[in-house]
């Protein structure tokens, strides 16, 4: 179980390649793997956004995602979870956040990993300001799901 | 009491201040704290509150030592 | 959105970003990745499985697998997919199938991934063969889910 | 009329053939074809039948070059 909070730009697929290499026990384990990335848009609401700063509160996020981790672990037959999410400036394309959950079954990873980003949307302390133009704004709220 | 305040995203340009350090024997709850570090602002719509990066309401009982964090909804992810 | 059937091993994070690589086009239009791998495991039903071998019908499966691919983009506002699928001689940890769905929004990656692999699990034309010590089984039927 | 028949998985074990072209006239429907093709055996529980390649059921017609294939449920994925 890793949570890692970063502030440059990082690449999902060396860590997930990373991570998988790093633990050769899970190896033969897992049947199903079900990752998430939320990946910065050039455009949200209607207007261009030409770059983001993502404001957090570091230990505190760091809690949460510890926290929403373990919980997943408690309520599905999961062997592993891995968070990694940006703060800091980032640019469109970039990966903001990447979830991946390992499981025997798919039927434990695909609920599991769509309740780390629900429950990371409503709970981890994260502030997104868009610079949309010469202007920036807050991101007033996430969308539902 | 001393109590670590603190501001974040929009709140924090509301507000003007990113960190306070309280020191005062008024405090008994959060709504005290936000009325000393905010300078009397109005509570703002959807606050969030968090006593010792717990999520709290405004009701909520603090010590002296704790760390109070006031932010807006949260948008990661 | 590609279907592809391999004889050989693949590496499911290289084949992510040579696609996302080739589609410059899908740059800061998606916000939400998401990904199902399905890999072989070392036991199966409570025996040791050395090795697998996956029959297939080549014709129909490509064509079946295209279809509940046109489907998922029927059914939700998803930008691209891509379907990736082993046959042959299949060795334990070995990814087996590599499901990708690239949308504005998690709300419509999240069903659509799951939507191919519950579509391919049912009506894709694969049958494994297990090895378990000297014998070999036919696997009789997938898990519901 | 001329069939290219096949048979998968653990069903070609069963019938001990992957390939049979038949060329007969007395074929009407898909359950003609697997009682000539596969020699008289009973059909098998759960067998899936494809005509063309899309999924069909035993009392479909068959019409002069289809290709009909009997397989056990599939288990990809």
């Amino acid at each position: 179980m890793s949570v890692e909070l970063r502030g440059e730009p990082f690449d999902p697929w060396q860590e997930l390649q990373n991570h998988q290499n790093a633990k050769p026990e899970l190896a033969g384990k897992f049947g199903a793997t079900s990752i998430f990335i939320g990946t910065m848009r050039d455009f949200n609401d209607g207007n261009d956004v030409q770059a983001m700063t993502l404001e957090h509160y570091p230990a505190m996020t760091q809690k949460h995602l510890d926290t929403i981790s373990s919980e997943a672990g408690e309520r599905w037959d999961i062997l592993d979870t891995l968070v990694i999410h940006r703060y800091g400036d980032i640019q469109p394309n970039d990966p903001i956040v990447l979830l991946a959950v390992w499981s025997a079954h798919r039927s434990e990873s695909f609920p599991a990993c769509r309740y780390l980003i629900e429950e990371l949307k409503t709970r981890a302390p994260f502030w997104k300001q868009e610079k949309t133009g010469a202007n920036s704004r807050w991101v007033e709220y996430n969308t539902p799901e | 009491m001393s109590i670590t305040v603190k501001f974040f995203a929009s709140l924090r340009e509301t507000i003007g201040k990113a960190n306070v350090n309280l020191d005062a024997d008024n405090i008994a709850t959060a709504a005290d704290v936000w009325r000393i570090a905010s300078g009397n602002h109005e509570p703002v719509d959807n606050m969030l509150i968090a006593i010792n990066m717990e999520y709290a309401n405004l009701g909520e009982t603090v010590k002296d030592g704790d760390e109070v964090a006031f932010f807006p909804p949260v948008t990661g992810g």
